[in-house]
């Protein structure tokens, strides 16, 4: 069954390639259950290839599948193969997993746009990309899906591309995302300078030097930074909404935005060789993320962008645990952040279209009665992220604040802090969207467009979904339970693959103010939104997300674009001038010289005559007589 | 006995070619009858004859003076030619000076 | 005495045979004008055909010598007057084809210009012969004689157009600077007779090898005169600072007398430079080597330079034919760095091809511009050649083979002479004249190139279509396509040529 | 089958074809378009034929066939492909039909079609040429035909750009002839005496003094680096494509400019080693300054064609980086890339062209929202654009990371920052197609055709080369490399270059001992 | 005595060619140069070259200078040309400078190489004898070099004179009619 792991990826290219093909022919509905069932087909694969591996000893769980030769010149080997092993497989089964559901959700949520099968086309170029990156046995076949998910990511979020506000948001995702592949790029020419290939295997099994185990690290580092939206180039996941919900839900929640945080775990051992402060600065990084985007996460009004945030800082959460050397609570985290957070986004598109397109809070509230389905599950979610056991975000989040801890109290605190603030904006959104008075009848005064004016729940493959997930955002924990190392499968099951630590401290009373803190920012939110007993904090600094953003885009407007503009003006002015200049000299030249040419005989006497002196001073005075 | 003070000597005729050709070579340069440019050249053609004659018998060699002979002859010939086109153009710009035939130019 | 002196005067014995390109010139020339004087007019062509004719049987001559010299080796001619070597009879021969084909496309244009009769072609035999004198004499007044022959006749000839004022203006600006420069080259002959006894090469080489060595400052006279001369020849070449007349000239002359000029002339004018320079003075070598560096330079650049802003085609080309001639001055100065009184170096030979091609390259093209120039040479602006390409697509394309051959472009005649003579600077080290040459073809490109834009590219202008049809008549069409003909043939087979190059 | 002289009917066929269509009368434009493509497709096939007879896995020259030429001067008619020289005259062979038969010049066909044969011939010829001589010839001739074609068939400005395209990389070609008779003139002392301009010949015997080979290689260097274009002489290139019609923009782009990397590698690595290794640093520098200010550059054209046309003089810098890397990787890769872009940015200004058919302007702020007007040729322009940016899976990409990553061990710092040419790519790029093709479409281009079947199957070829070359590279890699290994060994026999090796990897026993103790190591 | 003659006949020579130069009269200019002709050929006399003498007041004081002045005459041009104005500023400076370097120049050639060794020339066999002759042996010696040595340079002086001819016949030939075209510009006092 191992052998089959080419099914994996190469069903979902299929699909591409025959909606490529007949996409329009399909249609609406059709090639949306046709996308479906390719990656439902290639989730089956998964399950298939996991229990082969399953029954596997724990050496013999990785698995190599070389394909053909994909760039084999000079010293450079490089095979288009795929590596099956416990991380591997795991990715695939949640991104498959994940991703049949979301399929199936799109189905109902694209019902009726004119680029339908256009939609399903790139998500299943999309699911394919992705499984190429996680089962990548090299940096370079990683980097393929790397790009391939970005440039799925830009397609997706300008899908509809009329709105100038979505283009740019694809634009921005994209060139964003370059900046970090130019990391990632960087990182593998290290690698391959270093040990002469770019699979893992060389590269993890390497005794690299301090130095290149530094350089590679950080510079994946940086490409984990682009691909996971962690600071500083953030900026375009909060845009990246302006894409249709359910890619929001697979590509900036799920899947896509985590492949950071894998290839990280992916290469733990190189990050072990490194030089202590590349973790340390990793850490800080995904703690000041976690931290910041929650922050702004409690001032936005628009349903999608809270979660977008929340995803930022849930990101930044990985990252924390990545840097102090907890992977497997990173991926454990990474699993059940997608469970919820699909679940979450998908609720929330549920509620849009409930809401006929309409993605601001202020005009939602009271909906729990109207779509309870979509309620009762987007609460689910709610539990999870807030961190109340025993829902599966509690779990995971606990082993990072843990590891976090063993790493330094400073950063333990700053995950607390984070922690608290997601339990106060998750609340705040619960409360706004589900509870509360109904405030969407006067939304629709200004824009009653729509038929109906009532909300309504979404159809059944929309609903289907939310339920799965929800039950898997309560159950999700329960992969990696800290009591005791039996019930620590998702270590066990990594352990032949990632570094693994054990954690020094005392998990208990950890836990224990985790919890509490937890519930504070549940009481507060609800003191703030639902009692109303004190105002609403929610500054304009936070909405505008400390004006980084703008900061960002006025630079670029502004000096970046004089700087850019000055350049062309001298290729014009400068470069070319001189090439033109010296046109201009000649004609010059000539211009003034054909004065001579008076047309009069005695001038041109007088010029011989000249001219015969110079000679005679050069034959008689300087060769003769001197 | 005067004589015996200073004999002319050829590097005097020389000279007085020299200075015999610098003046046809000034004449040309600042007269503007076209006549009159011809008599300059004249001049020079004499000057390098007078510097034939007085090399050759220096030398005490025929050949300069036969190359003097012909020297005239092309003198005369040229004169012939350019007379020739004196006449020509006079014909049609009576009054003409050398600068007033500077159509072409630039 | 009478007695003594029947006894004593024995003339040189002469070989006729050797000179029978210089005789069958000079019975063509006499023919032409006693003939043409006693007979009634001759019909169409007549003149022209007959002219041809002549240079051809003079041109056949030179190449049975050729192969006479082949096996007898070069000889002595008229009292060592004159000497017949390959070098000379390369030239001769190259002349009889500028005569040939000149005459080829003076026919028609003297029909139009209704200046018909024997006269202009009897010149063109009489200037060929005095090229020819000049580009094998072996003695300084011959040499001379030969040069003002040719020069007299090209006065003549530049001021033959009755109805053009510009053609006397050319005539008569030419004449005076012409004689005025003649004096000089005169002069310089004296001097260097005063230096050597005598105006022989032979002579005057051996009285240098038995004095130069000795007394070296003593000879300013000979220096002096050596300037003199270069001056004479420089000025025949048209080279910078000497060159003010060709363009006046050039342009003011009836079309294809530039043309006969820019061929013949020039050739003739680099004959008696090399000799004089290489066979007469090759003691002066490192005296003249940098004068004639600098000049080259000057000539080079400031051809092309000045050529850019002119509008008038055949100037553009006169100024064209000036950086030409800074290309073979290059040729001349790599020459200049052999030993002893030889011509036997690449540079000679490259001087050589560069003539030859270039002849029957200017020629076409001057050809072309008198087709285009239309009655009165009225039309040789730029402007005249607008819509060549759409009205007479044959001949514009004749036109674009010559230009780009004169621009240097690969698989036309004009690259292969461009090549030799750089390969012959660089064989002597003289690497920075040869890239100054090379930019400077670059600059005088341009020209070449706003030419074949008005042909093919400018857009009709209003009253264009009323302007007098070009015509190609048929001896101009012969002459054009065969120096196309050669420009390209030359071009991809030059080995058998460049073999045979001295 | 070897002896059938393949190379010089690629050269004849042409110019053969040129000359019979000057030749037919202007009154029969149909036999006129036959003849021309008979003629094309014919070279196409033959190109096709060599790539398929070519023995992969062999460095030396193939198909050679030489003939004397101009005895006197030691110049012969010697033709030769190897890896690095046969894709590109496949290109050429392919890319020339498809302009003849696909791109209509809307006047004096006949005129346009016989100049693209010469061109074509030309173009063939400098690829195939072993002869300094006939090199040179080839490569001033291709002037001509490309003058005239931007002279008569191009836009507003065309005369201007022409001249300056003529002029321009005249000015090189001059410092050449230079440099190549000197070569020429100089290697006769070595063995043999007699001058000789073979070019094999010269780089295997001729041995010059290092002040000597340099001079010469700077000779060659110039003209090159005008055609490739380099930083700073670069400038002639935006006004040629911008000015030039479409089939002149795709073949210059696709082909002429190769000339300029493919004689760096033949005429000026491979004949000068000891001074190309000397000149590195600079022609490193230069070309990352290119890519960055033609990317740059790019970012700031409101002209669409301008604009790709400055992204040609950023990827050219790859191939200049790669090809002083000195690296097997790197030079193949500068080898590929040149072929790549061929293909990208020549099916890029094709695009290009087929909007200005449309719409009759390539100014950006004019054109909007196509992509609703047109989706399918949005998806066209869209995976070339792709290609263009170097997204992997697409040709673009795989030479570009192989140039990159194989000058990583010898130019570390300037392939850091060419690198983030990569980025500016997508920036400049990505903004056109926005502008371009996104948002609501306005009067004006809500009636933007779609793409035709003429023009799809045009551009299909191009699409599928981009797929192909990029999803399975290693057919072209396998006949390219052996010959870039034969000339890194010319190299390295010939100075003191040593082509650095990645150290490949030592395995430890265990991974965990590796990791604790060199973790520790790590805090010491 | 020699001295003497020398003394005014370079008198003669340069006060005519200074006359040519700077008389307004083209006439006058013509008769200072028949001064200056007188004065060469004395010198010749004195050169002892009596047959060149001759020949030089003949031909050239004969013959050549009334050539002049009858064209002159033929067509009214002795009109007086203005000496006090000159268009172009900078001639005659330059001319001046030309003029007086040359002189210099030449001048000090003359002076550096005047103690140069006299090559030795060899005559041919029929001029040797010549100057054996007791009668007046320039003019035979002259003559034999002439047909001897330079006899193809004699040839082709007669070549010249055809050319001459034949440029009097096209230049000067009466002009069809119509064919004139008379541009009557004023007496050029520019």
């Amino acid at each position: 069954m191992l052998d089959l792991v080419w099914l994996i990826p190469a069903l979902p290219l299929a699909g591409f390639i025959c909606i490529l093909l007949f996409g329009r022919k399909l249609g609406d509905p059709k090639a949306g259950y046709f996308a479906t069932a390719m990656v439902g087909a290639s989730f089956l694969v998964t399950v298939g290839v996991f229990a082969d591996m399953m029954s596997k000893t724990a050496e013999e769980r990785s698995h190599l599948r070389t394909l053909f030769q994909w760039i084999p010149v000079g010293s450079l080997k490089v095979d288009l193969a795929l590596l099956a092993d416990p991380l591997s497989i795991t990715m695939c089964l949640f991104v498959t997993g994940i991703g049949t559901l979301i399929h199936l959700y799109a189905v109902g949520y694209m019902h009726g746009d004119s680029k339908f099968s256009k939609f399903f086309l790139y998500l299943n170029l999309f699911a394919f990309s992705m499984l190429m990156l996680v089962l990548g046995s090299n940096m370079l076949v990683t980097f393929l899906g790397w790009e391939g998910v970005g440039t799925c990511s830009y397609l997706l979020i300008a899908f509809w591309h009329q709105k100038d506000s979505a283009a740019t948001a694809g634009k921005k995702a994209f060139i964003t995302n370059r900046v970090g592949d130019w990391g990632f790029m960087m990182a593998m020419f290290f690698a391959f300078w270093a040990v002469g290939s770019l699979d893992y295997s060389v590269i993890n099994h390497s005794l690299l030097s301090t130095s290149t185990a530094t350089a590679i690290a950080l510079f994946c580092f940086i490409g984990a930074c682009g691909k996971s939206a962690q600071l500083p180039l953030y900026l375009w996941l909060p845009d990246a909404m302006e894409g249709p919900t359910p890619v929001s839900a697979l590509i900036h929640a799920a899947t896509m935005v985590t492949a950071g945080v894998y290839l990280m775990c992916r290469i733990s051992p190189v990050l072990e060789i490194a030089s202590n402060y590349a973790g340390w600065i990793i850490a800080i990084i995904g703690a000041a993320t976690a931290f910041y985007a929650a922050t702004i996460a409690v001032a936005q009004n628009d349903i999608k962008k809270v979660l977008a945030y929340s995803t930022v800082s849930q990101l930044g959460y990985m990252f924390l645990a990545v840097g102090s050397g907890a992977y497997t609570a990173a991926l454990f985290h990474m699993i059940t952040h997608a469970f919820f957070k699909a679940l979450l986004f998908l609720g929330a598109g549920s509620v849009i279209h409930g809401m006929h397109h309409e993605q601001d809070m202020r005009r939602m509230g009271a909906l729990r009665k109207l779509m309870p389905i979509t309620a009762i599950t987007f609460i689910i979610g709610w539990l999870a992220i807030a961190g109340v056991p025993p829902f599966a975000g509690f779990w995971s989040k606990d082993e990072i604040l843990l590891f976090a801890y063993d790493k330094s109290p400073i950063l333990w605190f700053v995950g607390l802090v984070t922690a608290l603030l997601t339990a106060y904006y998750m609340t705040r959104q619960v409360i706004m969207v589900f509870y509360g008075k109904a405030r969407w009848n006067d939304a629709h005064e200004e824009h009653g467009a729509h038929g109906d004016t009532e909300p309504h729940e979404s159809p059944w493959m929309m609903v289907t979904p939310l339920m799965v997930l929800a039950v898997l955002s309560i159950v999700g924990g329960a992969i990696n339970l800290p009591f005791s190392h039996t019930t620590e499968r998702l270590v066990t099951w990594l352990e032949p693959v990632v570094v693994v630590r054990e954690s020094t401290t005392a998990k208990l009373p950890l836990a224990i103010i985790a919890i509490v803190v937890g519930l504070v920012g549940i009481g507060l939110a609800i003191i703030v939104y639902a009692k109303h007993r004190v105002k609403a904090i929610e500054p304009q600094i936070l909405a505008d997300a400390w004006g980084y953003d703008r900061a960002v885009s006025n630079f670029m407007g502004g000096p970046g674009r004089q700087a850019f503009d000055g350049l062309a003006w001298a290729d014009g002015h400068v470069v070319d001038g001189a090439v033109n200049g010296t046109g201009a000299l000649v004609r010059s030249i000539a211009g003034k010289v054909r004065k001579l040419q008076t047309g009069n005989v005695r001038t041109y006497a007088a010029a011989i005559g000249a001219g015969v002196v110079l000679l005679l001073m050069w034959f008689v005075v300087v060769r003769g007589i001197l | 006995m005067i004589a015996a003070i200073a004999t002319p000597t050829t590097t005097w005729y020389l000279l007085l070619g020299a200075v015999l050709f610098s003046i046809g070579v000034i004449g040309v340069m600042v007269r503007r009858n076209p006549l009159i440019l011809f008599m300059c050249v004249e001049l020079m053609l004499n000057a390098v004859n007078l510097t034939f004659v007085a090399l050759a018998r220096r030398f005490g060699d025929i050949g300069g003076q036969s190359t003097v002979f012909f020297v005239m002859v092309v003198a005369a010939a040229e004169v012939v030619v350019g007379l020739g086109i004196a006449v020509a153009i006079l014909r049609r710009k009576p009054h003409a000076t050398t600068d007033d035939m500077a159509e072409l130019k630039g | 005495m009478g007695a003594l002196f029947a006894a004593t005067l024995q003339g040189p014995k002469i070989d006729w045979f050797a000179l029978s390109p210089l005789l069958l010139l000079l019975g063509g020339a006499m023919l032409l004008l006693v003939g043409g004087a006693l007979t009634p007019p001759w019909p169409k062509h007549g003149y022209a055909l007959f002219t041809s004719a002549i240079a051809i049987a003079a041109g056949v001559c030179g190449v049975l010598l050729w192969y006479r010299i082949d096996d007898k080796g070069p000889v002595r001619l008229v009292g060592n007057a004159l000497s017949l070597d390959k070098v000379g009879l390369w030239l001769t021969i190259t002349m009889c084809v500028g005569v040939f084909l000149a005459a080829l496309v003076s026919d028609d244009y003297l029909r139009r210009e209704d200046l018909d009769g024997p006269e202009l072609y009897s010149l063109s035999l009489l200037a060929a012969l005095g090229g020819i004198v000049m580009s094998s004499a072996n003695d300084l007044i011959v040499l001379f004689l030969g040069l003002e022959i040719l020069s007299i006749s090209l006065y003549v000839m530049a001021a033959s157009h009755r109805k053009r004022i510009e053609s006397q203006e050319a005539g008569l600006k030419y004449f005076v600077l012409g004689g005025f420069s003649s004096a000089f080259f005169l002069y310089g002959v004296a001097l260097v007779y005063g230096g050597a006894g005598s105006t022989n090469f032979d002579q005057i080489v051996a009285a240098f090898d038995a004095t130069v060595q000795l007394d070296r400052q003593n000879d300013a006279l000979v220096l002096a005169g050596v300037a003199l001369l270069l001056v004479g020849l420089a000025f025949k070449v048209a080279a910078v600072p000497f060159h003010f007349w060709s363009p006046d000239v050039y342009e003011g002359s009836p079309t294809p007398v530039t043309a006969f000029m820019a061929s013949v002339g020039k050739t003739a004018a680099f004959g008696a430079m090399l000799r004089v320079l290489l066979l007469a003075l090759p003691h002066w070598r490192d005296d003249y080597r940098p004068a004639l560096w600098v000049i080259a330079v000057l000539t080079l650049v400031g051809g092309s330079v000045m050529a850019v802003v002119q509008t008038n085609v055949k100037r553009m080309l006169a100024f064209s034919s000036i950086s030409h001639a800074g290309f073979i001055l290059v040729g001349v100065e790599a020459a200049a760095h052999g030993t002893g009184a030889t011509l036997s170096t690449t540079g000679v030979s490259s001087v050589l091809l560069y003539l030859l091609i270039y002849s029957v390259l200017v020629i076409g093209t001057f050809g072309v511009v008198s087709a285009v120039g239309r009655t009165g040479d009225a039309n040789t602006g730029l402007a005249g050649f607008r819509g060549l390409g759409k009205n007479q697509p044959a001949l514009a394309l004749g036109m674009t083979v010559l230009l780009l051959a004169q621009a240097g472009v690969p698989l036309t005649s004009g690259f292969i002479a461009k090549f030799g003579v750089i390969t012959a600077a660089v064989d002597v080290h003289s690497y920075a004249i040869a890239l100054i040459a090379m930019v400077s073809a670059v600059i005088a490109a341009f020209l070449y190139l706003r030419i074949m834009v008005s042909m093919w590219v400018s857009e009709p202008e209003a009253g264009d279509d009323t302007r007098e049809p070009v015509r190609v008549p048929a001896l101009l069409g012969v002459a054009i396509s065969l120096s196309v003909a050669f420009t390209l043939v030359i071009g991809f087979l030059p080995g058998r040529l460049i073999d045979i190059a001295p | 089958m070897i002896k059938f002289p393949i190379l010089t009917l690629l050269v004849l066929v042409p110019a053969a074809g040129a000359a019979i269509v000057a030749l037919i009368s202007k009154r029969q434009p149909d036999l006129v378009k036959v003849v021309a493509m008979i003629a094309s497709v014919l070279t196409g096939g033959m190109a096709l034929w060599v790539l398929f007879a070519f023995k992969s896995q062999n460095a030396d020259f193939q198909f050679v066939s030489q003939h004397v030429w101009i005895k006197p001067w030691g110049i012969s008619w010697h033709l030769g492909v190897d890896g690095i020289s046969l894709f590109l005259v496949v290109l050429t062979g392919v890319l020339f039909p498809l302009v003849i038969i696909g791109i209509d010049p809307h006047h004096d066909h006949k005129r346009y079609l016989s100049w693209m044969l010469l061109l074509e011939a030309g173009v063939m010829g400098s690829f195939i040429s072993l002869d300094l001589f006939l090199f040179f010839v080839f490569f001033e001739i291709v002037l001509v035909p490309m003058y005239f074609l931007i002279g008569g068939w191009g836009y507003d400005d065309r005369i201007y750009a022409a001249t300056k395209f003529f002029l321009f990389t005249m000015v090189g070609s001059a410092f050449m002839l230079v440099g190549i008779i000197s070569t020429a003139v100089l290697a006769k002392a070595g063995p043999g005496g007699s001058v000789t301009f073979d070019l094999i010949k010269i780089a295997e015997n001729a041995t010059f003094a290092a002040s000597t080979g340099r001079w010469l290689f700077f000779a060659f260097a110039i003209a090159f680096a005008v055609k490739v274009p380099l930083f700073p002489l670069h400038t002639w290139l935006p006004d040629a494509h911008t000015q030039a019609p479409t089939g002149g923009s795709v073949i210059l782009a696709g082909v002429l400019l190769k000339m300029g990397t493919y004689g760096l590698l033949r005429f000026g690595v491979y004949l000068f080693p000891e001074a190309a290794v000397w000149a590195r640093p600079l022609f490193l520098t230069l070309a990352v300054i290119g890519i960055l200010w033609g990317a740059v550059a790019a970012t700031m054209q409101t002209d669409l064609k301008r604009l790709v046309a400055y992204s040609s003089v950023a990827h050219l810098g790859f191939i200049v980086l790669g090809t002083f890397a000195l690296t097997t990787v790197a030079i193949t890769g500068s080898v590929m890339q040149s072929v790549n872009h061929g293909i990208s940015t020549g099916a890029l200004f094709l695009m290009v062209g087929m909007i200005y058919e449309r719409r009759h302007t390539r100014e950006i702020s004019k054109l909007k929202g196509l992509q609703k007007a047109a989706p399918v040729f949005a998806a066209a322009f869209m995976v070339i654009m792709l290609s263009s940016i170097g997204v992997p899976g697409l040709n673009g990409f795989v030479g570009e990371f192989m140039i990159l990553i194989g000058s990583f061990g010898t130019a570390r710092w300037w392939v850091a920052v060419a690198a983030s040419g990569v980025i500016f790519a997508a920036v400049y790029l990505l903004w056109a197609y926005q502008r371009v093709f996104h948002g609501e479409p306005d009067d004006d281009n809500k009636t933007f055709p779609e793409l035709k079947w003429k023009e799809a199957t045009l551009l299909l070829p191009f699409i599928s080369i981009i797929v192909f070359a990029g999803v399975f590279p290693k057919p072209m890699l396998s006949r390219i490399e052996p010959s870039v290994n034969k000339l890194i060994t010319h190299i390295e026999e010939r100075s003191d270059w040593r082509a650095p090796q990645p150290t490949v990897g030592v395995r430890p026993l265990e991974v965990e001992s590796a990791v604790t103790d060199s973790a520790e190591d790590g805090e010491g | 005595m020699e001295l003497f003659v020398f003394i005014v006949a370079a008198a003669m020579v340069l006060v005519g060619a200074v006359g040519v130069v700077v008389r307004k009269h083209p006439v006058h200019a013509a008769l200072s140069l028949v001064m200056t002709l007188f004065g060469i050929a004395v010198l010749f006399v004195a050169q002892e070259a009596h047959f060149l003498a001759a020949v030089q007041v003949i031909v050239y004081a004969g013959a050549i200078v009334v050539l002049f002045l009858f064209v002159i005459m033929l067509l009214g041009v002795d009109n007086a040309e203005d000496l006090h104005i000159e268009p172009f500023r900078v001639q005659r400076p330059v001319a001046a400078a030309v003029g007086s370097g040359l002189v210099t120049i030449i001048g000090l050639a003359i002076i550096a190489s005047r103690k140069a060794t006299v090559p030795v020339v060899t005559q041919s066999q029929a001029v040797q004898d010549a100057a054996l002759d007791p009668h007046d042996g320039n003019i035979r010696a002259l003559a034999r070099d002439v047909f001897s040595d330079h006899v193809l340079a004699f040839e082709l002086t007669s070549v010249l004179l055809v050319i001459a001819v034949v440029a009097t016949v096209m230049l000067a030939r009466k002009p069809k009619p119509g064919e004139l075209v008379i541009i009557e510009t004023p007496v050029s006092v520019k």
